[in-house]
């Protein structure tokens, strides 16, 4: 592929303690396409977009934003850059209410006074979108939301932002069908319009209908990075469940310590 | 790695002498008096001190004891936060050989060689001649007398009510004078006094016209709440401490009377008697107070409190116990002049 | 796939405007379910009034409705700015010793140096907002737990509080205008103009923001409500200043007394500034959200420390004016300025109006409301002959009383399964 | 599906016997990670005792060294008890007084009715036990915030006291077993008996638990790990009974001072007991699920009421225990007992060990820790000669300082992203 | 079916304030099989489970257990009835460790003593067997714990026990392939074992592969309870989006004000 990824990772390591979660992670994303992350559970995927967001300090690794170097070390340098996460762990603010969280760091302002009606407009048009349906009001407080409801507002909130990359982190775990379905439109509108995207899901048939680009971890170190047209169904799974499938993943000699350090983006022959 | 049998010889060669003040916030005379009075008179005799403020907190009382005692002190001063307390340290003291005496407050039980104070009763009994003679003077009838009392924790505060309900009581029974609200003000604290006393006047409708407060601080409070009513000067109030705002009270008229206690004298008398103790000497004192608990004879030096009103304010600023600048600050230079104090 | 709703009754994302009918039944539904705001602290307030009034009249009178004020407003402004610290799960310990070293300074500066009351006041004040900041600096960047910082903060200022005061003089406050903020009064003219100026302004409030979401075509609620609630507050207002302009000196030959005192509408100002701060300004809702969740507002973006910091400089900067208006109380500032009760009175106060001191919940109102509670107790208490021991028991048993109204009144939010 | 894993690093559910190497590995990288358990409490002693030997080398004697027991006893009981309401997330402001008035009750019942001492102090805890249950039930059942419940209580407390003491007389204790709890010692043969036994106790639970976890194929630090556990306890024991059963009289022909004091020991059984009753019953499991989710153990079936109220007899009846020590120290009761700063010192001490006040986390031995770093500032303090004022001053910032050396040493935990 | 419920409400209300959220609900759950109950987000499912397990209190309507009425005042009263349940919202306790989670509110005693061996012996082989491999130590917390291994825990906590009815919030959410199919196993494995299972699930494919049963409901209302062989996977997702399918569902007709308050089990022609 000819244009330079918007965002590339290079040897990205982390541990919590004793314990390494990411070894010597690469990952690139491209503007206009989605960039399906899988992996078991516990394989990293989550605590490697917390890295890119800036969340937890990595201990090993370089960052490449349009191709320049960058350093993120807090969630505020990463929306600087245009990275807009929704999280596993939703993170809202369960004293707030639905249009507060989706405003959240982004107030809109008359003055010094906090423009309420339109947030309130903006909010409710983006809802919509999302076919809610269910939701009450938009001053409930989102404790009292189902599980639902609460991944859609953590949705809406990072969608509602010009970015320039979107990560979305198990987006539609706990959706419906109707909801499931529009989150995925969403997700392929938002690469068509030229932004780049990151999608985490568990499940093949989604990764399949809206990626371009498939990367699997496999216990902390990234296995494989193909496109979505040059993988299977059942190779990607034995990619998430044993780390190989045929010629692609790990290599079957442990001689080579280093693994996985280069994964060949288009050719998955080219991977050791 | 000091052996401990050369500790003790050694302190019984060098005389130091420890004392433990009680608070600094029940009065300010602790911290600014007693401390500099008593620090001139141990350097004057060239002896090694060391003064300490348990700031009302008993176990930092018997730490500062411990502590005293591991330093090797001769001779041991306390003003008791309580006679339990007071008792369990002067016992220690004791057992290691260390001399101890009882400065401004007595201990009950306790096992001090001397005692050394102000006769707290007599303060009271001051404070109650002095209200009635204010009354008198302003020619009321029948008054009604408040009283805002001191801590009930603390055993002087229940000494100097037992002195001016020794006065007021007789006058309350004979129907001379009414007995007005009555209670004690926790920690002595001013603030708690304002509003008690804002009470007060709300209770009775207004109708106070003596209030005998058991010390400056609790009597400035009064005085707040009566110049919120245009009350003050014609509602006499007592006091203590003799402090510089007590005395401005008193010059203006607000206050009646306070009571000034010479801590130089109390302080030299105790100083002397220490410093005579941490070089094993023995002195005597010509005066004994019965201690009813102990059931003995504590040989003391008692002095006696000075009843203060306008006309005698100058009599504590000649003792130096406040200055003139501090005192005639502003509006009180012409009251000053008045007063005669140059 | 059929999208069409199937009932009107079906939940949408924008409810249909409700009518008064509507708006009264939701508001008893919510007060059923549990949902009172304000309410069981105004209930257990009208209860402690009937007890006290009960047993001494004397306490229901335009006099000691007056000094109800004056004698709350000290520990009602530390509590207002503590309400900033506990929204965020923090405490402040220090709060009532940090107005004693500001009302030190205060005394100092005004008494002893001389200087102008705005200077005093502002030296006070400035330094209540250092020591806010050294307090949140400690915590929010070096790490040390709010608890130990103000419990060491605690300890050192009733050092300093010593040592301005020359280790335990007191100091008069005789300068008139720092007097006057607890002893003087407004005019009766002047107090019904301010009176008037409130409800107009309350009013064209809430008509703006009517019709501005109703254009918008926004949930609005109807405009009888609308009306309803400016009358409240008119009746409210009007009924305290024309009691407060009641003539209430013991003897109105040596002196009249009527008017509100100057404290009040001081009060009344925080309260509508720091409840627009925290309700209408991006500063309060990232406070909200750093108390209700800190993670996802450092997610947001939000930057958490500063907005810690923050709010320990706002708390302590109030613990200042709550010292001012303690040593105009007293009109003399002593070493016990802020001391004894003081702190847990304010604390107590946030927390019985309603605020939480796991964070993320919690109002100005609140503060005040419960400072009310606790003055109307100091007040009662003072009226009762009680020895010392007795009075404490009565004051802790009376502040349950308080406290179990509201605990009570709210226990179907548990009930109903509100969190 | 292929499911061999391809490499043995990694991880599986079952790690294998770790050696001794992994162990030290393991642990440094905890460190470094941030996971420090006890270490930044000790550090911050250490770093404390340095300073104040510096300053008066006294502070480093034997003598010393056992006043600092005495001294640091009651609040470190006091701080035990709170741990168990701490950890539920509630506080408990009462616990100070609440000790004053089982200390009135015991010093009543023992010098003014006369009892026998076993009797006094049971009706002590007794009413300690009680007065938790009060205030237990307020809380869990009718609901009002633990901060509200124990203001009142510490206000009403206060009042009890008075009048158990008579308005403000003071009772001494006489009774001999009773005063010598904190001044007693313990004869210097019976002491190395019973830190043999100690010892010798620990290694057999240690020893019989590594031998279960093996025979059951469970991870198992390794032997050695256990047995130089097993050494590094019996050392520290055996320096503190050798330093405790040197003379430290001053004037060894009057009287010999020497033995461990009997409030050690005491102190010893109360710790182990609470954290056995933590660490390894149903009821201590429940109380930290309580206090890290209480939700989550409801929906487990656990009788969170329950847990609640015992909680907080546990820590009245701590308190009660405390009063006593109190009373023992100072051999009589006052109406200050348990006031001034006590309550404010035994929750700091809690939590400068590494209590948390939100709940879940928190040990006994953080209580002991946090009362011992309490402990060396009260009594270097004393060693100090400052005036008033000075000393407050520097009794904050050293507390703080203690606390610094805490916070700074834990922040990797927080950079490295454990929670 | 001729045998009787396990488990059977009947006209069950539930509002928060005035937000109703449950309306005369009615369901069944039969022995030896698993009923799925579907619906959109924010139609009440989670609402009713913690209905059941007597989180919340309802605000009208009857339970059956095994044919006689009960009432269940708290989650304890769930359990002596031998009714465990899954979350949605995991209900962990993250200051304690993964065997701590598991056997919370039933920890094996030897004497006084915590039986810990024990517990970690059997914990171990529970997630084994649930396909978990990424855990590290079963001393971890588990708010160290990755989105997915959270849920296990959660899953592997309900079914160590003894129970009769087992109920399934979503449990495959945040789960792997393998672990899905792991969890979709066991499920299948207790019914067949003649406990009742409840399942929660959007996943029409999960839903369809183990169920017996399906319930819809709708915005509070239970639309249809019907045999899974009696319906297609599109009349489920229109009964889940729209409320009715066919004849199946809410009554078109308006003037019924109470429906959905019997549907009819075993015949789909037989609702209103
Ligand atoms: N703070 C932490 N401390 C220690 N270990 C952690 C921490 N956070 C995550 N881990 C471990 O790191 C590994 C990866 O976690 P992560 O959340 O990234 O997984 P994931 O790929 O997102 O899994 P899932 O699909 O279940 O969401 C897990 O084994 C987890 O236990
Ligand atoms: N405590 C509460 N207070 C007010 N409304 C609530 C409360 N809990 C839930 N609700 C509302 O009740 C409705 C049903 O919620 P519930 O959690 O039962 O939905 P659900 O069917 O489980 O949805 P999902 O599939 O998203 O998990 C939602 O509209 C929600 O907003
Ligand atoms: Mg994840
Ligand atoms: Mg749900």
């Amino acid at each position: 592929m000819s244009a330079t990824p918007l965002l590339e990772l290079r040897g990205i390591d982390k541990s919590f303690g004793p314990v390494q979660v990411l070894r010597d992670v690469a990952l690139s994303a491209y503007p206009g396409e989605v960039t399906a992350l899988v992996g078991d559970n516990g394989a990293g995927k989550s605590t490697l977009v917390k890295c890119i967001s800036g969340i937890y300090p990595t201990d090993r690794g370089e960052f490449f934003f349009d191709g320049r170097p960058i350093t993120i070390h807090s969630p505020r340098d990463a929306a600087t850059h245009g990275i807009e996460v929704v999280y596993q762990d939703l993170a809202l603010c369960d004293n707030l209410d639905i249009v507060q969280n989706m405003f959240l760091g982004r107030e809109r302002r008359r003055g010094v006074v906090l423009d309420e009606p339109t947030m309130e407009q903006m909010a409710a048009e983006t809802l919509a979108g999302l076919s809610v349906r269910t939701v009450k009001s938009l001053r409930q407080h989102v404790s009292s939301l189902s599980g639902g409801q609460r991944q859609t507002v953590a949705i809406a909130k990072a969608v509602l932002w010009n970015s320039k990359l979107v990560i979305l982190d198990e987006p539609t775990a706990a959706l419906g069908v109707a909801q499931t379905a529009q989150v995925l439109e969403l997700v392929r509108r938002l690469a068509d319009n030229g932004l780049s995207v990151i999608l985490i899901s568990h499940n093949m048939n989604d990764v399949f209908a809206v990626s371009d680009r498939i990367a699997a971890l496999y216990l902390g170190r990234m296995v494989a990075q193909v496109k979505t047209t040059d993988i299977t169904h059942a190779q990607v799974v034995e990619l998430i469940t044993a780390g190989r499938s045929g010629s692609l993943g790990l290599d079957v000699d442990p001689q080579n310590g280093q693994t996985g350090t280069d994964p060949v983006e288009t050719d998955p022959g080219a991977v050791r | 790695g000091n052996d401990s049998g050369d500790k003790g010889g050694d302190s019984k060669k060098t005389p130091k002498i420890g004392v433990i003040l009680p608070d600094s916030k029940s009065s300010p005379r602790w911290e600014t008096a007693d401390r500099k009075y008593l620090e001139a008179a141990f350097k004057a005799a060239g002896v090694q001190y060391d003064i300490q403020n348990a700031n009302n907190d008993k176990t930092q009382f018997t730490t500062i004891a411990d502590q005293m005692i591991t330093n090797g002190v001769t001779a041991l001063m306390i003003v008791n936060l309580d006679s339990g307390t007071g008792k369990a340290v002067l016992d220690k003291a004791k057992s290691q050989g260390v001399a101890t005496i009882d400065y401004d407050r007595l201990t009950l039980g306790g096992s001090a060689q001397y005692y050394v104070s102000f006769d707290n009763v007599q303060v009271g009994k001051l404070q109650g001649e002095g209200l009635v003679k204010c009354l008198t003077d302003q020619g009321i009838k029948n008054p009604v007398v408040a009283e805002l009392n001191g801590s009930p924790t603390d055993n002087n505060a229940t000494l100097f009510k037992q002195g001016y309900d020794s006065v007021l009581q007789p006058k309350f029974d004979a129907k001379e004078y009414v007995k007005g609200p009555d209670q004690s003000i926790p920690d002595w604290d001013p603030a708690t006094a304002g509003t008690t006393f804002e009470q007060m006047m709300t209770q009775t409708g207004g109708k106070i016209n003596g209030v005998l407060a058991a010390n400056d601080s609790l009597g400035n409070a009064a005085i707040s709440i009566l110049k919120k009513n245009k009350l003050n000067g014609k509602v006499p109030v007592t006091g203590q401490d003799a402090g510089a705002q007590g005395l401005q009270n008193v010059l203006a008229g607000d206050q009646c009377m306070t009571v000034y206690k010479a801590i130089k004298l109390e302080a030299d008398a105790a100083a002397d008697l220490a410093i005579s103790l941490a070089k094993g000497e023995k002195k005597d004192t010509g005066q004994t107070v019965k201690d009813p608990e102990g059931n003995r004879d504590v040989p003391s030096v008692l002095l006696t409190p000075k009843a203060i009103t306008k006309e005698n304010v100058k009599d504590v600023v000649a003792d130096g116990y406040v200055t003139k600048e501090e005192l005639c600050k502003g509006s009180f230079a012409e009251l000053c002049t008045k007063a005669g104090i140059s | 796939m059929t999208t069409t709703a199937v009932r009107e009754e079906g939940p949408a994302a924008v409810t249909p405007a409700p009518t008064v009918g509507s708006h009264v039944r939701n508001y008893w539904s919510r007060v059923r379910g549990g949902d009172l705001g304000s309410l069981p602290a105004v209930l257990g307030l009208i209860v402690l009034c009937a007890v006290f009034t009960t047993v001494r009249p004397v306490f229901f009178s335009e006099r000691n409705f007056a000094n109800l004020f004056t004698q709350g407003a000290a520990v009602t402004v530390i509590a207002m700015g503590l309400v900033f610290v506990l929204l965020l799960g923090e405490i402040d310990l220090s709060a009532g010793f940090a107005s004693g070293v500001c009302a030190a300074i205060l005394a100092n500066v005004a008494t002893v140096l001389g200087l102008p009351w705005y200077v005093a006041a502002l030296a006070a004040i400035g330094t209540g907002v250092l020591i806010g900041f050294v307090l949140g600096f400690l915590v929010a960047k070096v790490g040390i737990p709010s608890f130990v910082v103000t419990l060491a903060g605690f300890l050192a200022f009733q050092g300093v509080v010593l040592l301005l005061m020359k280790e335990g003089t007191n100091i008069s406050i005789e300068d008139d205008v720092l007097v006057a903020i607890e002893n003087g009064k407004i005019p009766p003219a002047i107090g019904w103009l301010i009176c008037a100026l409130a409800v107009a302004g309350y009013a064209a409030v809430q008509l703006l923001r009517y019709r501005n979401r109703v254009r918008r075509g926004l949930v609005a609620d109807p405009i009888a409500v609308v009306v309803a609630r400016i009358a409240v507050l008119a009746l409210v207002l009007g009924i305290a200043v024309y009691v407060l302009n009641r003539e209430r000196s013991i003897n109105a030959l040596i002196t009249s007394d009527k008017g509100m005192p100057i404290v009040v509408p001081v009060i009344a100002v925080l309260l509508v500034f720091w409840t627009f701060v925290l309700q209408r300004t991006t500063y309060g809702r990232h406070l909200y959200a750093v108390g209700g969740n800190r993670e996802a507002a450092r997610r947001a973006g939000i930057p958490v420390d500063r907005i810690r910091i923050s709010a320990f400089v706002i708390c302590s900067g109030m613990a200042a004016v709550g010292g001012i208006v303690a040593a105009s109380q007293a009109r003399s500032v002593d070493p016990n300025t802020g001391g004894s009760n003081v702190l847990l009175y304010a604390v107590g106060a946030a927390v019985i109006g309603g605020t939480s001191l796991f964070g993320g919940k919690g109002r100005v109102i609140d503060a005040v409301l419960g400072g009310a509670v606790v003055a109307v107790i100091i007040n009662g208490m003072g009226l009762l002959n009680y020895s010392s021991g007795v009075k404490y028991i009565v004051t802790g048993v009376v502040l349950l009383l308080a406290a179990g109204v509201d605990a009570l009144s709210r226990r179907r939010a548990a009930a109903t399964g509100a969190r």
